[in-house]
């Protein structure tokens, strides 16, 4: 993929950290308004491939390394395998932090409310990790196609 | 029955989706017409997920006293979005991949598996 | 002959979906929604979260979506074995 | 907290962390994965022993995700399941054995078969995720879920199968046809799930069961059920991808999707019989199932017989072999609503329809192994190039008599025992049945003498002189399958009498099934 036009590349500049931080927001917000974990990483990685198309997949490999989204990758999974596990004391998956008390355990009032970001247990711990993973995931997905596509028109000149 | 409309959406999606899928001869054709069924899909869920005049299933600053929609269809539809995001990935990687060796993506000239 | 066998089947599958539409109950009005009342009235007291859906998707179903993220794991690795021959 | 309640979400989360944490270990040390994935596997497969010997001893095991308790399936008094569970009865552990022995075997074969190729980590990972995936839709209760599994089996199935197109053009054809084969058939999955959810308002297969009235809805459900998952089993009219798939995978995959396509067999049996059963015309549906079998086994028999290439052949017997397990699962279903009937040869069909389901996983495992060592020492797979290589490798020879018996339904070798109680069973129901699948026992026996004499007879070829005899771990995972084909071959009673029949009664008895999660047995 070639780099695009000077507008296009002051254009991407300005805005994809807004993009991002918005969508982090979605992420931690996961459990009090509408998104989550998925909603919130695809926002990401649409800033990833806004990047990407912008600065072309030669130039844009200096600043996305796939190496380091991989590992944010797996550390995601991870993160959410393990506390899929943490509740094995009771059953896979079980909500052990909601209601207790302790991080993210206020119980909710019933019915409409303004919203208390520490409610909802293993809830937002898992949106974050999810949305670590799909971001990472994302990214390295769009990475590698660009990369393969630009494998493929090699062959196609020479 | 007009009504019913959107299922009659859904019924076009996914029909155009195994009318590409069967008649068309291109390999992204083929990933596109995938990609039509699994919107159709997604659709008929979201559909049967919705209730006259009530609102979304989230409380933090809802109007109170109104219905709410089913939530479980849209949790379903969320997964399914995402599952079929990875199988496009894939799929359109597979086609990258046959386009790299064979230099086509006519399903006619790709085919040396026979027999 | 194989388009015409492949149009039988078309005009079959076809009929299904058309029937299936017909059958179907009337839009927006859900005649059993027994589960999802349930999670309507309950999420927020045995999970904490506003947002019921994401008290299904991660607490209710939240095998599921462990499933999902596997899928998305699993085609991560599949795009990158594909391309692993290629470098630069 | 008791760790034997929790075993059926063991079984399947310890390889899927196994598969998350492989690419981590790969960056540190390469070789280190395949054992790595070995041992998450033996476990997998230690916890499926021991939860087949539990289920067998006590009775069905449910397990709800996030309940305040593993067997809590309906919370404070409700009528209806609400979250997802597990819900593994004798049937489901059958599956599950198949699935842990195969790819427990397909791993250690694996370490050195796939010694020399790049990119092993994520093999390894795709291969756990290929195991996850079959055993999340032998166990799962919940249609949805399901779905989920189906996708993680058939993506990382399709990445496994495509894992040689960065050299090669013809893995990467046989990977898409295979995922848009699984792609329409998750998806016609979802959709039924749909029809399914307007309906009754519910998820979960036992609570479906319990509340299914027929409608014309649910024939139409079942209408797209079961063509999608013949088609993702591989029965005849839809078998396209069969032989693509099996023959450009690398042979322990294509051993594993073996065992993956049962899956998806047993899938039917259990949407047809737990969902289903007698609600639905049996009669009908059973003679559907019994031509997708016919037509299974006579296709595939002669499309196997002229082929070249030693992998499609047996994947064409792939075909045909399947279509045993229809016809006799077939005619069980058909007289389902006829008890005296059902007594009298039902279940004797049955069993031998379930009993030839892992008797073929184990030897078109050895058979596909057998072609994987023979590629592996000769690079070829085309069957004219071969010969004389009984000279060069004497136990890879045994194994594929061994296999070829069995295949052929020769004495005293497993399939022989299983095919044994098809034909006199299915020939009570109708005696032409049983000669058709008679004959094509007898087709595969001279399908399998050719491959054998071009393969392994005649004088010694001078551009084989350097093959040697297959490495140490390959001939071990020959050595393992041959074992349990000539122990099942020699004590079938012994098998059937203990695995196969409970398998055959919880598909039969549909209150058991729902009568695990909704109480009321």
């Amino acid at each position: 993929m070639k780099e695009m036009s000077r507008i296009v590349k002051t254009v991407t500049n300005f805005v994809y950290g807004f993009i991002i931080i918005f969508g982090f927001y979605i992420i931690a917000h996961g459990h009090l308004t509408p998104g989550g974990g998925f909603q919130g990483g695809a926002v990401v990685g649409s800033a990833f491939a806004l990047l990407l198309v912008s600065y072309g997949s030669l130039n844009s490999r200096e600043f996305l390394k796939k190496d380091i989204l991989s590992l944010f990758e797996g550390f995601g999974l991870i993160l959410f395998i393990v506390l899929g596990f943490s509740g094995l004391g009771i059953t896979f998956f079980y909500n052990f932090l909601a209601n207790s008390g302790g991080w993210f355990g206020d119980t909710a009032i019933i019915g409409v409310n303004p919203g208390n970001m520490n409610t909802g247990g293993v809830i937002p711990l898992m949106n974050i990790a999810v949305g670590l993973e799909v971001l990472s995931a994302f990214g390295v997905i769009v990475l590698t196609m660009a990369s393969g596509a630009e494998f493929t028109k090699k062959k196609e000149n020479s | 029955m007009i009504g019913n409309l959107p299922y009659v959406a859904v019924v076009i999606f996914i029909g155009l989706g195994i009318y590409t899928l069967m008649f068309k001869k291109n390999l992204i054709k083929i990933a596109i017409g995938v990609v039509l069924i699994e919107n159709g899909v997604n659709l008929f869920l979201i559909t049967l997920g919705y209730r006259k005049g009530a609102i979304a299933p989230i409380y933090t600053q809802a109007p109170s006293g109104q219905a709410m929609v089913l939530p479980t269809p849209q949790a379903l539809t969320l997964t399914s979005i995402v599952i079929g995001i990875a199988t496009t990935a894939l799929i359109l990687s597979v086609a990258m991949m046959i386009y790299k060796h064979y230099g086509t993506l006519d399903t006619d000239q790709v085919r040396r598996l026979k027999g | 002959m194989k388009k015409i066998i492949f149009g039988i089947a078309f005009i079959i599958f076809f009929s299904f979906l058309i029937v299936s539409a017909i059958n179907m109950r009337t839009f927006g009005e859900p005649t059993i929604s027994q589960m999802d009342d349930y999670f309507i009235e309950n999420a927020q007291s045995e999970t904490g979260a506003n947002n019921v859906v994401t008290s299904i998707v991660f607490d209710y179903r939240g095998f599921d979506t462990l499933g999902e993220a596997t899928v998305l794991f699993t085609a991560v690795m599949g795009v990158v074995a594909l391309f692993r021959g290629v470098k630069k | 907290m008791n760790l034997s309640n929790h075993i059926p979400i063991l079984i399947i989360a310890i390889p899927l962390l196994a598969a998350f944490l492989v690419p981590l270990i790969g960056r540190i040390n390469k070789k280190a994965t395949g054992i790595f994935t070995t041992l998450a596997l033996s476990v997998s497969l230690i916890l499926t022993i021991a939860l087949a010997v539990k289920i067998l001893t006590v009775g069905p095991q449910v397990y709800v995700f996030g309940a305040t308790s593993p067997s809590l399936t309906l919370p404070s008094g409700l009528k209806f399941p609400i979250r997802i569970m597990f819900q593994i009865d004798a049937m489901s552990i059958f599956m599950g054995l198949i699935t842990a022995v195969i790819s427990f075997l397909g791993a250690i074969y694996s370490i050195t078969f796939m010694e020399q190729h790049s990119g092993l980590d994520k093999y390894y990972s795709l291969l756990l995720l290929l195991t996850v995936g079959m055993f999340g839709m032998e166990f799962t209760g919940d249609i949805f879920n399901f779905f989920v599994f189906l996708e993680i089996a058939s993506i990382a199935a399709v990445a496994l199968i495509a894992f040689r197109g960065v050299n090669l053009g013809e893995p990467a054809e046989a990977g898409f046809k295979y995922m848009v084969v699984s792609s329409i058939s998750a998806l016609m999955v979802l959709f039924v799930a749909g029809i399914f959810y307007g309906q009754y308002g519910l998820l979960n297969f036992a609570a479906l069961a319990s509340v299914i009235k027929y409608s014309q809805l649910d024939m139409i459900a079942l209408g797209l059920l079961v063509p999608v998952l013949a088609m993702k089993a591989g029965a005849v009219p839809m078998h396209m991808w069969t032989p693509d798939a099996y023959s450009e995978a690398p042979a322990p995959i294509s051993m594993i999707l073996v065992a993956a396509s049962q899956a998806s067999l047993y899938a039917l049996f259990r949407v047809v019989f737990s969902l289903y059963n007698i609600s639905l015309n049996t009669l009908t549906v059973g003679w559907i199932i019994i031509i997708f079998g016919l037509l299974s086994m006579f296709i595939g028999v002669t499309m196997a017989i002229i082929q070249k290439d030693i992998k499609r052949l047996m994947a064409y017997h792939a075909v045909s072999q399947t279509g045993y397990m229809l016809l006799g699962v077939g005619v069980g279903l058909a007289v389902l609503a006829n008890p005296e009937a059902l007594k009298d040869y039902g279940i004797t069909a049955m069993e031998g329809g379930i009993f030839h389901i892992m008797n073929h996983a184990m030897y078109k495992g050895l058979l596909f192994l057998t072609a994987g060592a023979l590629f592996f020492r000769t690079g070829t797979r085309d069957l004219n190039k071969m010969g004389g290589l009984a000279h060069y490798m004497k136990y890879t020879t045994i194994f594929f008599i061994i296999g070829a018996a069995a295949i052929a339904g020769l004495p005293p070798f497993n399939g022989f025992a299983s095919k044994l109680l098809i034909y006199e069973s299915v020939y009570r129901f109708n005696p032409l049945l049983s000669i058709i699948a008679m004959v094509v026992s007898i087709l595969t026996l001279a399908s399998f003498v050719k491959v054998f004499h071009s393969a392994f007879l005649g004088p010694k070829l001078p551009q084989f002189k350097e093959v040697k005899e297959t490495p140490r771990s390959m001939v071990f995972a020959m050595a393992v399958l041959s074992c349990i084909i000539i122990f099942f071959g020699l004590f079938p009673d012994l098998i059937v009498k203990n695995l196969v029949h409970p398998a055959v009664m919880s598909l039969i008895e549909q209150f058991k099934y729902t009568g695990t999660v909704l109480g009321g047995m």
